[in-house]
């Protein structure tokens, strides 16, 4: 009945043509810029931050793949859990946003955590924070930043021990940050943007993150908006509130945040003009942290928070 | 030296110390009015309002009638009906005087008055032992804060609305998730302005 | 002693001030309401389907209170309830008639097709291109846009296929007919024939097209006895208020397309 | 309007229905401000639970009794006043003998008063039932409520400070993860419950 | 797998003008088609399809027509258009068609006998006519040409849209090349239609500043004229927007007006043309030819050779694809319109869109075979906002398509889904492929009434 000697033609939506680009592509850029910064860190901080990447971003395919397996498939047959992961249509573990995740969250960590935090930091990240809401393109806050924020909450201890660079006499040390906020004390700029510095796993070198934004800039996977208008607002903040302004921009983990945490599409508002304020809302938060809060660092809290604006802005400025 | 102690009570009011994500008072309209931004707003105005008056009312009532008279342990009932007199009083106003306002914050107003956020505060106002201008001003900072937080809040659902939840965590769950992240991203606040 | 003297007297002092502020303020800010639109709207069963035409049960409520509308246009309340707001209305309600959502295409997969679809599975985006990809214009798509509409799961699909609608549990609220791009989902009173065709073609062009649809034989119209079964503009019609439920015209048919629409669910047709 | 007639089976069914069927926490979702606060440790959860039970059960029964005097009117402002004596009491008396809790608790004591499971089933159960069944659900209502929290807190306390009760049960090297009992905690905890239990109940549902 | 690694190419969010080589392209003419079918209820690709009712038939089955030979009538409204048959030959049928917009429709299909015999030709000068506005309005509309904001008072700046939209077209490109005599007294004819002076603006593109001299010299003949380059390239659909606006201001206040589409050139009173209507307008004016011919191009995997052609108004497709060495078996996906805005097509029997009205698109044939007609698997909406930054109207469709598809249209509307342009960039650029410009025009029809569709359709299935 169906197969008719006529030629039947196809007919779909009118635009034909597409500039090729998928959620994958967009994902496998982020991990490919973040090699640099991955490569440097594996230098300075030793094989222990290649372990602690690898495990990150293992548990976070692992377990995106595990729960959406178990309650995203529509018909999970539990004799063949291979074969109903192959062939249903609802898991999307293979796009990279799991990897993009655990790979993120695993720059946030010092390097010298017990292996375990970076586990329940990501199971975290991607079961509640992305999972929960249905998955990549509902999650309201950026899952990494959220497994981080967990931890930092939960082990404050272990998340606040630094490890020294290669070239320094001493094992354990402070982030430029924390020496800034409890003596004062200045790091030089140029050791900040080298990354001879202590601080996370990903977030010491400048120039490494650089290089990576610059690939992305390239690539048209982020914009110029929320990077630019945070940096900028975090740079004349700091000079209104008469705080060393290089310093402010190149230390802690304002140059990963700005560049791979704030621009997470899915978590920041969609037009210009709300990108914009949002850049400058976590500006703002930032440097009011830095220098009034409890905390060393507030970038991390910052994107949660704008994070939470950002269907708000969304609403407004559309 | 005033001044800056009022601006820290009302930032740690609004901010740090969040009525709804960290003293979790008011929660049940938290979780039920957020469902628009519109109605999320006018819960948040009718909120702080009320607080606001309740707040000035309450620390007459606490000041000259129940400290003179070593009757503090009566704070509860006292407070309690000096609320809903007052939630009653200022929905029969607005019913006759502005039926618009009335129109917008009508099924809101008698949530008010079982919201514990506005008797949290006036116990907090009288055990803490604020004088009046900053019971005014730890009022006010608690009704924004709590404005602040609904109107994230719905935001947000706003959004979720679009979403895939899984049947599970659809409604109330999902709702504690997002209140869990939103007191998370607040934590950054923590030791704010206190030196 | 001294302290449960002050005690009472501060409360009472205090229940008195507010009772009376309260009272006062009654007086003064009186605004008329009416009560019966809050015990009528407890009555009905705050589904908010839309069925009666009102946006929520709210709204028909307040139109129930001003006599717009008669009670029995709620399609999910029981028969006590639609009473009980009877006699708070103060009139006499007649019972409904129970109506269900039906289909009215028994083609869908089977009819012919004139190209392969290849975008968005939606029936209300399909259609957009030459009213969907089968050669009869009424036939059913069978993505399932109703499917997805419906707050009560009584209608469902299989794959691509005609929707399944469960008459047990549909309550005729019409939020799938509203849906439907094509205008082929009915609600009909239960337990009455209906047609399960919706197409104006006739005789042979309909054949082409499909090969179990109505072709318009007439048979039906000429086997009622109440002479209920009428063709206006190429749709055969039955009129209900003079139907008696005789079924003569479901035997007549020939291609089993007049169908007595039942409680019970229907069975599964043809799939894709 | 509903009266439940006097029999020993219908009280059963109103002490139970509050713990498992219509569990105030779990299934109603009412009453969430002081379960999130006070849920830091087992024994906070316990206060809590006992005294909020104390209050439903005396409460529940005068309002049972003065229903038919009260105008419908004024009921709500009479059933407050009612609730808050009540609460007051319960202040001074955890005051008095269990200081700590007392202290641990704070302003939530006071703030039983407008705790919305005691308001609602003051509205919806004993305003219309007799006096008997009313203490039967108060009972019922107050120990489901006592249940979750305990559930809640010992989630928290387990996870959050390793200990339950003040005992160290988890094995040695256990680090608590502080963040259980912080606020951010108490959100994910009764998210992931009540989580759990509405997919059990889809699970159940389903099967039949 | 397509996509799913990443490459180190930089991605484009606008397409580029893929199959260069038909720029170059000189168009050919086509020798009369065998058979031609001309619609009498004729329909503008517009917000909703719409269709006239009425018309009038001149000719009878079996007669003998010549070309140019006026042999029916549109009307509607207002407005009516004469329909003029392509070639010589007998009227085989009349009666219903399939048109290519997708409904059938009245046509007169015409069998040629290969002669290609000219009737009469009725130049503006011999047709005894006044110069007045009426008359010459009348005049164009008796050749085939609609010029269809009636009696412009209003209108204060006309644009000329020399921009090339679709990507792989090159028509508007040859004819100012080839044609620039033709569009200079084109357009000297139709600024007679206007009162006063006004101002007239040829909108070019940047990677065309080749044209920029041909059209300077127009310029220099002609009063209040100027060439504008402009960056990003118009739509044909922001015609009927900026029609409309003209028209019908009921309508228009469900458009939320891209102001920041073109920065200089929207003006409140501006309307917009294609050049090929100057041309149409140079034949029937100078010469007393009605509109019987249009330039499309044919492009496609299933074609030996993209062509720039001249055809025969109603030639139907499958002789285009004989002529330019395709298969009709090979055709998996026909589109009229080009690859981003086109009319998917479900057979190849359909005759070319017919370019009459003044506001109508340039026509260009797709063809692609059953490699090319691959159909991408749609994920969800990861909000990149790739949509909003291409966006001509500046409208945000992610958020529209989330509301459509909630049903909420009033919000949507509030959002601008009125002046969505349906110019398909949004699906361009779109990572999680999802289909935005159809559901978008789905939520159109949905959003004026759920019968819309429905009543246009020639079927009134209601």
């Amino acid at each position: 009945m169906e197969r008719q000697s006529r030629n039947l033609l196809i007919t779909s939506s009118p635009p034909y043509i597409k500039n090729g680009e998928t959620v994958h592509c967009l994902m496998f850029d982020v991990i490919i810029s973040l090699v640099p910064a991955a490569l440097f860190s594996i230098y300075v901080f030793g094989v222990r931050s290649l372990w602690i990447i690898f495990i990150s971003s293992m548990t976070a395919v692992i377990t995106e793949g595990v729960l959406q397996l178990l309650f995203f498939t529509k018909e999970f047959n539990y004799k063949t859990p291979i074969l109903s992961f192959i062939k249903s249509e609802d898991i999307t573990v293979t796009d990279g946003s799991a990897l993009v995740t655990g790979l993120l969250l695993a720059f946030t960590l010092p390097p010298t955590v017990p292996y375990w935090i970076p586990i329940v930091g990501t199971v975290v990240a991607i079961a509640l924070g992305k999972l929960a809401f249905g998955g990549l393109g509902y999650n309201i806050f950026n899952p990494a930043l959220l497994g981080r924020a967990f931890l930092l909450a939960a082990w404050p201890v272990y998340m606040t021990t630094w490890l020294a660079t290669i070239n320094a006499d001493v094992v354990t040390t402070a982030t430029p940050l924390s020496m800034m906020k409890e003596d004062g004390q200045l790091t030089p700029i140029i050791n900040l943007i080298v990354g001879n510095v202590s601080g996370s796993i990903g977030e010491t070198s400048v120039v490494a993150l650089l290089l990576g934004a610059a690939y992305l800039f390239y690539k048209r996977t982020i914009t110029w908006h929320i990077p630019v208008s945070y940096i900028v607002t975090v740079f004349v903040f700091s000079l209104v509130l008469g705080m060393p302004a290089f310093f402010h921009v190149f230390s802690g983990g304002l140059i990963l945040g700005a560049f791979y945490m704030a621009t997470d599409v899915v978590t920041s508002p969609c037009t210009p003009k709300g990108r914009i304020i949002f850049g400058c809302g976590a500006g703002i938060i930032t440097i009011l942290i830095r220098k009034y809060g409890g905390y060393p660092e507030g970038v991390c809290y910052a994107i949660l928070i704008m994070n939470a604006v950002a269907p708000l802005i969304d609403r407004i400025k559309r | 030296m005033e001044k800056a102690n009022l601006l820290a009570i009302f930032i740690a009011v609004m901010i740090t110390n969040n009525v709804i994500l960290s003293q979790f008072l008011g929660l049940c309209a938290y979780f039920g009015v957020s469902d628009s931004l519109r109605s999320a707003f006018s819960m948040g105005i009718t909120v702080t309002f009320v607080i606001v008056i309740a707040s000035a009312v309450s620390w007459f009532l606490d000041y000259y009638l129940l400290i003179p008279y070593h009757m503090e342990f009566l704070k509860t009932i006292v407070f309690i009906l000096v609320i809903a007199t007052l939630v009653q009083l200022i929905e029969m106003f607005i019913a006759k005087n502005i039926p618009l306002l009335q129109r917008m914050l009508g099924i809101y107003l008698p949530l008010v008055t079982t919201n514990c956020a506005v008797l949290g505060i006036t116990l907090v106002n009288s055990n803490e032992g604020f004088n009046f201008i900053e019971s005014l001003v730890n009022g006010l900072g608690a009704g924004l804060g709590y404005m602040l937080a609904i109107c994230l809040m719905a935001g947000i659902r706003g959004r979720l609305m679009f979403a895939k939840v899984p049947r599970a965590m659809q409604g109330m769950p999902i709702n504690f998730l997002i209140g869990a992240m939103m007191a998370l991203a607040f934590f950054g606040f923590q030791g704010f302005l206190i030196k | 002693m001294w302290t449960v003297l002050v005690g009472t007297l501060i409360l009472c002092g205090c229940g008195i001030v507010a009772g009376v502020t309260l009272v006062g303020a009654a007086r003064v800010f009186a605004v008329k309401t009416d009560e019966r639109v809050e015990t009528i709207e407890a009555l009905l069963p705050g589904a908010n389907c839309g069925g009666c035409g009102n946006p929520s049960c709210y709204n028909y409520a307040v139109k129930l209170v001003s006599g717009e509308v008669e009670p029995n246009r709620c399609v999910l309340s029981k028969q006590e309830s639609l009473q009980a707001i009877g006699d708070i209305l103060g009139i006499k309600v007649e019972a409904a008639l129970r109506r269900a959502a039906s289909v009215c295409c028994l083609g869908g997969m089977v009819a012919a097709k004139q190209y392969e679809y290849a975008g968005m599975p939606s029936c209300r985006v399909a259609v957009l291109y030459t009213l969907g990809d089968r050669q009869c214009q009424w036939s059913c798509l069978g993505f399932g846009d109703c499917s997805k509409m419906c707050k009560f799961d009584a209608i469902y699909n299989k794959g691509r296929s005609i929707p399944f609608i469960d008459a047990d549990k549909c309550t005729g609220c019409g939020a799938c007919a509203a849906v439907c791009p094509k205008d082929l989902i009915k609600i009909l009173p239960v337990g009455f024939p209906y047609v399960v065709c919706s197409t104006k073609e006739r005789g042979k062009a309909v054949s082409k097209e499909c090969p179990i649809g109505c072709i318009h034989c007439l048979k039906c119209v000429k086997g009622c006895p109440e002479g209920a079964i009428k063709e206006i503009g190429g749709i055969i019609k039955i009129e209900y208020s003079k139907c008696i439920q005789c079924y003569k015209c479901v035997e007549e048919c020939p291609r089993k397309i007049l169908k007595v629409l039942s409680t019970v669910r229907q069975e599964e047709g043809a799939t894709a | 309007m509903h009266v439940a007639p006097f029999n020993i089976m219908t009280l059963f069914n109103e002490f139970f229905k509050g713990i498992v069927k219509e569990n105030p926490t779990f299934r109603l979702v009412l009453g969430i401000c002081p379960t999130l606060a006070v849920t830091t440790s087992l024994d906070n959860g316990l206060g809590m639970g006992v005294a909020t039970t104390f209050v439903l059960v005396f409460s529940n029964m005068f309002i049972s009794i003065v229903r038919n005097i009260v105008p419908k009117k004024v009921r709500i402002p009479i059933f407050i006043v009612i609730i808050s004596t009540f609460v007051t009491t319960v202040e001074l008396i955890m005051a008095a003998y269990v200081p700590d809790i007392h202290e641990a608790l704070g302003i939530f004591i006071p703030l039983i008063v407008v705790n919305c499971i005691i308001m609602g089933r003051a509205e919806a159960f004993a305003s219309k039932a007799q006096v008997l069944p009313a203490v039967a659900d108060g009972l019922g209502m107050g120990i489901g409520f006592t249940m979750a929290v305990s559930i809640i807190s010992g989630v928290r306390e387990i996870i959050g400070s390793g200990t339950i009760l003040g005992y160290e049960i988890m094995f040695s090297g256990y680090s608590p993860a502080v963040i259980m009992i912080l606020p951010p905690g108490a959100f994910i905890t009764m998210g992931l419950i009540l989580c759990f239990f509405k997919y059990m109940g889809n699970l159940l549902g389903r099967k039949v | 797998m397509d996509g799913f690694w990443p490459t180190f190419t930089k991605r484009t969010l606008r397409p580029a003008n893929y199959m260069q080589e038909i720029a170059a392209m000189h168009t050919e003419g086509i020798e009369t088609p065998e058979k031609v079918v001309l619609f009498l209820q004729d329909f503008c690709q517009d917000f909703c399809v719409k269709s006239n009712d009425i018309y009038e038939v001149y000719v009878k089955e079996g007669e003998r027509v010549l070309t140019g030979q006026k042999i029916g009538l549109l009307l509607s409204d207002s407005k009516k258009l004469a329909v003029h048959s392509s070639i010589s030959g007998e009227v085989i049928t009349l009666g219903e068609a399939l048109h290519p917009l997708g409904w059938k429709a009245y046509a007169i299909t015409i069998k040629s006998d290969g002669k290609d015999e000219r009737a009469q030709l009725r130049p503006f000068e011999g047709s005894g006519l006044t110069s007045s506005k009426e008359d010459l309005l009348h005049f164009l509309s008796d050749m085939g040409i609609l010029i269809d904001y009636g009696l412009p008072e209003q209108v204060s700046t006309l644009l000329i849209n020399v921009t090339e939209f679709e990507p792989c077209f090159s028509s508007k490109e040859r004819l100012v090349v080839e044609e620039q005599e033709k569009l200079a007294k084109g357009l000297e004819v139709f600024l007679k239609l206007f009162d006063s002076a006004i101002n007239t603006i040829f909108l070019l593109e940047k990677r065309h500043q080749h044209l920029f001299s041909n059209l300077r010299q127009i310029c220099s003949v002609i009063k209040n004229t100027d060439v504008q380059v402009v960056r990003r390239p118009y739509p044909v659909t922001l015609q009927s927007l900026l029609r409309e606006r003209i028209t019908d201001g009921k309508k228009t206040a469900m458009i939320k007006w891209p102001n920041a589409v073109m920065p200089n050139a929207v003006m409140p009173n501006a309307v917009m043309i294609e050049p090929s209507v100057l041309v149409s307008i140079y034949d029937a004016y100078y010469k007393g030819e009605p509109f019987i011919r249009q330039l499309i191009s044919v492009v496609g995997s299933a074609v030996k050779k993209p062509l720039n052609l001249w055809i025969r108004c109603g030639t139907t497709v499958d002789y285009i694809v004989d002529r330019c060495g395709g298969k009709t078996t090979n055709v998996k996906r026909l589109t009229m319109g080009g690859p981003l805005m086109g009319v998917p097509q479900h057979t190849v029997d359909v005759p070319v869109l017919k370019r009459a009205n003044g506001i109508s698109i340039d026509v260009a044939v797709l063809f692609d075979d059953e490699r090319k007609s691959r159909v991408y698997k749609p994920t969800q909406c990861i909000r990149c906002g790739k949509c909003v930054d291409v966006c001509p109207a500046k409208i945000t469709p992610n958020a529209i398509v989330d509301l459509i598809q909630d049903r909420r249209y009033e919000e949507a509307i509030r959002l601008g889904l009125f002046s969505c342009l349906e110019c398909g960039l949004c699906y361009y650029v779109c990572p999680s492929i999802l289909p935005l410009m159809e559901l978008m025009k789905m939520g159109k029809y949905r959003a004026v009434g759920k019968h819309t569709l429905l009543t246009y359709n020639y079927y009134k299935m209601l």
